[in-house]
């Protein structure tokens, strides 16, 4: 085997051993050792996908010494390893992008807490990238979901607290419909392995038997996974969640944790039901529809928002929305849309959370509109990210919410009876986004009055500046050269089935 | 209605267990309760876990004599997952009273609702 | 393919240069220091653009790919006859009012923000002119939209900023239905390349002939935003009249050409006039237009400030020009086109005029402009001339354009409509003279009871003055020798 | 000719609303989206005080919940909601269930070649007497190992919560005493008998993980509760002696490093298929089953660690 | 042994909806301790000593001492700050 093959298992022990070596280590020292471990994941994700897509085959790695039904495994595919790739590089930009402000947020002696909560969260991240196992998925959602609560209450007001407990509990009932979905399975295949669970399911479809307990599991665990990815209905928690904890937190909550439990449910798609299987039930249809609602109605709550950071919580869950919508699509090309949007709308995502902090920062820590005039001028980095983010968001070409958008109207075109119903909602979401970004665009551009916040320099914030500029190229990129990725996802789902 | 309700007598129990906590869980504006309803619908998910790996006229999965045949053990794989799932939701329930007292040190209730009023009467 | 490329990003980067090199100052801070430079710089860029674009349709001839967008979707430049005719016009008109602004600009505040969104817009004008496919097209359309809303919400007051999110948003909605007509004709075409006659395949032709016809029309009516067709002008009053007046003058002569360029391509090039002709789609358009053109004239009438007049009745001339695109034949073409340059360059004069004489006198009502041709007197002739040739005088290009519009409209065999446009266009004529010569007559002669005593020379600097000549002696050059610029304009109708 | 309305009657009807439409006069953000430039603040103290008590009033009255209907109509409405919720989703686990394979019977799915390899080849394999120990720390460890990190990150958001510097310790530790009784004789006497008790018991539990019942987290979990019974009779004072939360950080550090570590090792070797040198032992003994022991002391010094600082944590916020 | 299992899960269900409606804290945690020890002997039923044990250790024992703790911890607060109630405390640490 060659040695490459260890490099997933090597990322997600040293993303867990390095949470255990931040507990003993003071503040500065687990930060080194948080971006040390994040740029090393990344690395290593980065040779093992250029070796997959040299090799152009998948491989399975065994997690002790005992092979497929027996012992736990790990798989790495194009997909996954491009996953794990792209989640590091976020995680990183949102870590050095969040770094400045994290002294005012946190308390100093909690700081290497919040390390060990960010390492945690990556290697759980990167476990359910990997994994081949649904109980080891099941665990590390549960890593994903408490590390996720820590980073949503490391800063403590009453509002992060409040809606940390929201979150646990609607995190929790997700847990607890994955788990006993988890355990249906268990019972009718005998399997735990995702790869074996296909091939059981596959020969019990086949011959016929217990079709009611099979789509009442797969049931429970995709609404089990909806609700902890905060699809329309179950969103209640996510603007405070996401509008009051850190900057850091906020950008990696929105972009990666709620995206780490979408990719175990494509994973479960793929691998342990099969997609043609899990098509022909009617789950993708609830899935389409409240997709749709959620796009809707999720812009919809943003345009009433009066708060910056609260808008573009709102906005997270219109984009959840578009995924699900994906999903709900049943083709392999709404499915290749919803991954490009999981990439995409990551990366617009933090971006847009990391330069509303910068503009707040210029308008005296206040997140009003009315407050927020004239900020970009006093924080051109800022200004300039945040209109990019919103460019991407509203769908213009040359950044990548453009292609996402392409690519899930394409899909749509090819799904005869779903087409209308989302190409319009599609449209309709688009403008809302439109209303509402533009708006704060033109906000933060117009110039009034005597302004009593004074601005900043490039000096004054090299970091943060550099950390915009790689958010806006990744954005640009992605949306430019997006054949390369597409058709990476596109390997990366054959690999799956 | 299919063939096995009453021989599955013990996954009935535990459905209506997790039900119970599930409503708990969604229904219960006092936190401390909703945790209680947390536990209980793990519990429930252990107890149908556990129901699964039993077999009748067998024994726990602990060696004796020196007997290795699948004739005289039960299945220990659920067992195995219960373990784990137990320590989840021991942890679990830790950080919710944490959660808990913090919340009542800042707001003097438990209701959750009477604190998201609270939040909003606040103004932000 | 060089020149192509540089008339495209030489401007965008001189303007993002500009943008950044000369600081937008903050709020109170008093700017102007660095005014010479700026302007001398943005002069030069301006020229050098203007070569560029030149010299582009000179060199090359065959389109190429920039790059590739998704694997399907190249970004693709090609210059035809069509796209040369509105680039022309594009950079006659933006030079003259950027020239105009030098000096009409010494009013206003953040002048770097104004000039480097200027050369922004001029690099993305010629990209849209020499965009090869739809998917080009549609990028930079999008990109004209955002480029052009510093200029509408220039002076940053909240009329300006309510009328800038007005635009914005109409335009994304425009932009939008178009993009759902891309999204099927993704399906139903092989390339998205523009070509004479049209790219659509025959079996999607033949199986989705109704659902074609529908996409059609969501995108004429989407792209038609930008021309202010009917159901969705209302921006186009509100918007351009609170840009500074060269802004404007680039607004309604040149913008939203861009519609009609949208417009041209997508039934010419994309659907193909045979596909369209004697539909619903069409009947429906005509109407529309036809709606369009009277509407706007009546309300220009009925309108008292100035530049909203102008608003109005660029809302109504435009839709001219979609008339004459909707009668789908030869002559109609031909006048549609000249209209294109006819009241590209009248209308800039118009509102160049105006500029000056709100600059000079800063008076905004028609009202209150009585005795305004002794002040400003040079001004006041070219404003004539141009109304004039608004109207379709004969020896303007006005009528020329008016005059093929009728015939083709007579000759296109339509029951009812091709009798009611001419009709209508005649009316509409009528009306424009109704509002734009009163100011002509008021100003020469205010009356027995004006008092001359307050008045005294207000002609503007020759800065101001040149476009303005320029631009209005243009149209009346090509209305003079119509038979050689119509028979260019059949040559690239025909050979494409 | 009708006769002319005044101006605002007029400005109702819809013929007045559809020319401002049709002129481009209106304007849908007006109203909706107020973008109009910042105004100067001026300090006004009166103002802001009536201000301040009218938004009090407006919130009191918005904010009203016994009184205020729609309100009360809305919860009424989303506890049928879940109620009726609650009741589908028995019922459809029920018909789920009812279809399931029989409970206690051998010819299930359930029953198949991987429950049959770890009981047959399990006591060959990991060494384990006890088939369930073998299999969470051998066959399956990678979920075991999670599993410890959900404890240790379940510890750190509970420190993050509750941990309190010197002086508001000292607060809580005066708060705490409330209710304590203290220095109560018959709690310290027979804490003096069952400490040593408990805390043997759960060492044995830990180390007989591998051959019966029990194991590292349920030995832990005793020892835990028998630290917790000292902290209750003898209070902090005595605790602090030899348990501090350097004591805790130092215990747990090395235990999980032990555990990643000695995991990472089996896990590489395995996965490489290289020859692991740990030694198996007999079956039966002690000193058998491979990395299983040592896992298990782990595990429950972790675990007793955990219990007992999740305990101090939650009475005074510190050791 | 039937009988006896059916009468555990009598047991609780019994207590589960018991907790469900209790209006005092107190006794749903004890009752919910009792849920613990049931389910841990009904787990001795079951063929799975492992599981008993761990249960009676953590669900009935750690789990149950929180939930005290918490109750304590939140009948101190009560009891010494009973007038700051309804008026928010800004936190020290915020």
């Amino acid at each position: 085997m060659n040695f490459i093959c260890n490099f997933p298992f090597f990322s997600i022990l040293l993303s867990l051993f390095s949470g255990t070596v931040c507990s003993v280590l003071p503040a500065k020292a687990a930060k080194a050792v948080n971006r040390v471990v994040i740029i090393a994941v990344g690395l290593m994700s980065a040779v093992l996908l250029l070796y997959l897509l040299s090799t152009g085959e998948s491989f399975i790695y065994w997690m002790g010494h005992f092979p497929a039904p027996w012992g736990n495994e790990i798989r790495a595919g194009v997909l996954e390893a491009g996953m794990a790739l792209f989640f590091c590089i976020i995680m990183y930009l949102s870590m050095a992008g969040g770094a400045h402000k994290l002294p005012g947020e946190v308390v100093e002696s909690k700081h290497n807490l919040y390390y060990i909560l960010v390492n945690l969260l990556l290697s759980s991240l990167l476990a359910l990238v990997y994994t081949n196992d649904m109980f080891t998925a099941y665990v590390f959602v549960e890593i994903n979901t408490i590390s996720a609560c820590g980073l949503i209450m490391i800063r403590q007001v009453g509002r992060t607290i409040e809606a940390a407990v929201r979150y646990m509990i609607m995190s929790l009932l997700g847990s607890g419909l994955l788990l006993f979905g988890l355990c249906i399975m268990y019972d009718l295949t005998g399997h735990l392995l995702m790869s074996n669970i296909k091939e059981s399911v596959a020969q019990l479809i086949a011959a016929g038997e217990y079709q009611i307990p099979l789509i009442v599991s797969v049931a429970l665990m995709c609404i089990g996974l909806c609700i902890k990815s905060a699809l329309f209905p179950f969103h209640a928690w996510l603007p405070d969640a996401y509008g009051y904890s850190t900057v850091s937190s906020a950008a990696i909550l929105s972009s990666l944790v709620s995206k780490g439990y979408i990719f175990l449910l494509i994973k479960i798609i793929y691998r342990v039901i099969g997609f043609d299987i899990f098509n022909s039930t009617r789950i993708i249809d609830v899935l389409f529809v409240f997709g749709l609602m959620g796009m809707i109605f999720g812009s919809l709550s943003a345009i009433k928002e009066n708060d910056i950071r609260r808008m573009i919580a709102f906005s997270s869950v219109a984009q959840i929305g578009y995924i699900y919508m994906g999903f709900g699509m049943g083709t392999q090309a709404g499915m290749v849309a919803s991954v490009f949007h999981i990439l995409s709308h990551a990366a617009t995502k933090s971006l847009l959370f990391i330069a509303a902090i910068g503009l707040t920062d210029v308008s005296g820590g206040s997140r009003k509109f009315i407050d927020l005039t004239g900020a970009a001028y006093r924080n051109k980095w800022a200004g300039v990210a945040f209109t990019a983010g919103s460019l991407s968001m509203v769908g213009i070409p040359l950044f990548s919410g453009f292609i996402s958008k392409l690519l899930f109207a394409q899909a749509a075109v090819q799904v005869e009876g779903k087409m209308l119903a989302s190409l319009i909602v599609l449209g309709i979401s688009t403008v809302l986004n439109a209303i509402y970004f533009m708006k704060t665009v033109i906000r933060i551009y117009t110039t009034a009055g005597e302004s009593p916040y004074s601005g900043v320099t490039f000096r004054d914030m090299k970091a943060y500046a550099v950390t915009l500029l790689f958010f806006i190229l990744l954005n640009v990129a992605l949306g430019v050269s997006s054949q390369p990725v597409v058709n990476m996802i596109e390997q990366g789902l054959a690999m799956f089935a | 209605m299919g063939p096995n309700l009453f021989t599955n007598y013990g996954e009935a129990v535990s459905a209506v267990l997790f039900c119970i906590g599930f409503t708990n869980l969604l229904l219960q504006t006092n936190l401390i309760k909703k945790i209680i309803g947390l536990n209980i619908m793990d519990s429930a998910i252990y107890l149908f876990l556990a129901e699964k790996g039993y077999i009748a006229g067998r024994v726990a999965p602990i060696v004796v004599n020196g007997v290795t045949s699948t004739e005289a053990y039960i299945n220990p794989i659920p067992s195995g997952l219960v373990l784990t799932g137990i320590v989840v939701s021991v942890s679990v329930t830790a950080l919710m009273l944490s959660l808990t007292i913090r919340l009542y040190t800042r707001y003097h209730t438990l209701n959750l609702d009477e604190i998201s009023m609270q939040l909003k009467k606040e103004g932000k | 393919m060089y020149f192509i490329l540089l008339s495209i990003f030489f401007p965008i980067l001189a303007g993002l240069f500009l943008l950044i090199r000369f600081r937008t100052p903050l709020s109170g801070e008093k700017a102007g220091t660095d005014r010479k430079p700026l302007l001398v710089l943005t002069g030069i860029f301006l020229v050098i653009t203007a070569v560029f674009a030149f010299a582009a349709p000179l060199t090359a001839r065959e389109g190429f790919t920039l790059f590739y967008l998704t694997e399907t979707l190249p970004i693709y430049f090609r210059i035809d006859s069509v796209g040369q005719l509105f680039s022309l016009l594009a950079v006659i008109v933006l030079l003259c009012a950027g020239f105009f602004s030098f000096s009409y600009m010494k009013h206003e505040e953040r002048e770097s923000r104004y000039y480097g969104f200027y050369l922004i817009l001029f690099g993305v004008l010629n990209a849209l002119c020499f965009a090869g496919n739809l998917i080009t097209f549609y990028l930079f359309f999008e990109l004209l939209t955002l480029s052009s809303m510093p200029l509408v919400l220039h002076n940053g007051s909240r009329e300006a900023i309510m009328a800038g999110l007005k635009y914005l948003f109409y335009s994304l909605c425009g932009a939008y239905g178009a993009l759902f007509g891309i999204y099927f004709l993704y399906q139903s075409c092989d390339t998205l390349t523009f070509t004479a006659g049209g790219v659509l395949k025959e079996t999607a032709v033949t199986q989705h002939g109704g659902f074609l016809l529908l996409t059609a029309f969501v995108m004429l009516l989407g792209f038609g935003v930008k021309a202010g067709m009917f159901p969705m002008h209302a921006w186009l009053p509100t918007a351009h009249p609170v840009a500074p007046a060269p802004a404007s003058a680039v607004l309604s002569a040149v913008i939203v050409k861009a519609g009609v360029l949208a417009v041209v391509r997508i039934t010419g090039y994309i659907f193909g006039t045979g596909f369209l002709r004697g539909t619903w789609v069409q009947t429906v358009w005509m109407c529309l237009t036809l709606i369009t053109v009277f509407m706007g004239s009546m309300l220009a009438y009925r309108e008292p400030v100035l530049k909203k007049r102008l608003a109005y009745s660029t809302v109504s001339q435009l839709s001219y020009i979609l008339f004459g695109l909707a009668v789908m034949n030869e002559a109609s073409l031909v006048g549609s086109l000249f209209q294109v340059l006819a009241h590209g360059f009248v209308k800039a004069a118009l509102f160049l005029c105006a500029g000056a004489i709100i600059y000079k006198t800063g008076k905004t009502r028609v009202e209150e402009m009585r005795g305004i041709g002794k002040e400003m007197p040079l001004t006041m002739w070219c404003w004539t001339i141009a109304s004039l040739g608004l109207v379709g005088i004969p020896p303007t290009g006005g009528f020329v354009s008016k005059w093929y519009l009728a015939l083709g409209s007579l000759k296109s065999g339509l029951p009812v409509l091709d009798v009611l446009g001419p009709i209508i266009l005649l009316v509409s004529a009528l009306l424009t003279a109704g509002y734009l010569l009163p100011l002509t007559i008021h100003g020469f002669f205010p009356g027995g009871d004006y008092d001359y005593s307050g008045l005294q020379k207000k002609e503007p600097r020759k800065l101001m003055t040149v476009p303005i000549l320029i631009l209005t002696s243009l149209p009346v050059v090509i209305g003079l020798f119509p038979d050689t610029i119509a028979g260019i304009i059949l040559m690239a109708v025909k050979g494409r | 000719m009708s006769k002319k309305r005044p101006a605002s009657e007029y400005q109702k009807t819809f013929a007045f609303r559809f020319f401002r439409w049709l002129s481009g006069e209106k304007d849908p953000y007006i109203g909706e989206m107020e973008m109009h430039p910042q105004e100067e603040y001026q300090p006004d103290r009166e103002a802001a005080l009536r201000h301040e008590r009218e938004h009090d009033a407006i919130m009191d009255k918005v904010y009203d919940t016994e009184h205020n209907r729609s309100l009360h109509l809305f919860h009424r409405l989303y506890q049928a909601t879940s109620i009726l919720f609650c009741l589908f989703l028995i019922a459809l686990l029920l018909v789920t269930i009812s279809y399931l394979p029989a409970t206690g019977t051998v010819n299930r799915p359930v029953n198949n070649e991987v429950a049959k390899r770890y009981i047959e080849k399990g006591l060959e394999e990991t060494g384990a007497v006890n088939i369930v120990a073998g299999m969470i720390l051998d066959y399956r460890a990678f979920d075991t190992l999670g599993e410890s990190h959900v404890l240790f990150v379940a510890t750190i958001t509970v420190l993050i919560l509750l941990r309190l510097n010197k002086t508001q310790k000292d607060e809580a530790e005066i708060s705490d005493r409330r209710f304590e009784p203290k220095n109560d004789a018959i709690l310290q006497l027979v804490a003096t008998f069952l400490v040593p008790v408990i805390i043997i018991f759960g060492i044995y539990i830990i180390l007989n993980g591998h051959l019966g019942p029990g194991g590292g987290f349920s030995g832990g979990a005793v020892i835990g509760a028998g630290l917790v019974l000292y902290l209750n009779a003898f209070g902090f004072k005595k605790t602090e002696r030899f348990f501090t939360e350097k004591t805790y950080k130092w215990v747990c550090f090395f235990s999980l490093s032990f555990y990643c570590l000695a995991k990472s090792y089996s896990f590489y070797t395995g996965a490489n298929q290289l020859h692991s040198v740990i030694p198996k032992g007999t079956p039966g003994a002690i000193l058998s089953s491979g990395l299983i022991l040592p896992l298990n002391i782990a595990v429950g010094l972790v675990v007793a660690c955990t219990i007992y600082a999740f305990y101090a944590m939650f009475r005074k916020g510190g050791f | 042994m039937t009988a006896f299992q059916i009468i555990l899960m009598g047991f609780l269900i019994i207590c589960a909806v018991s907790v469900s409606f209790s209006k005092n804290l107190l006794n749903a945690i004890l009752i919910y301790m009792s849920f613990s020890l049931v389910m841990s002997m009904l787990w001795i039923c079951l063929e799975s000593p492992d599981l008993a044990i761990t249960e009676a250790a953590v669900g009935a024992g750690i789990t149950s001492v929180l939930f005290f703790v918490t109750l304590k911890k939140i009948r101190a607060i009560e009891a010494s700050e009973p007038e700051a109630k309804g008026e928010s405390r800004e936190e020290k640490n915020e």
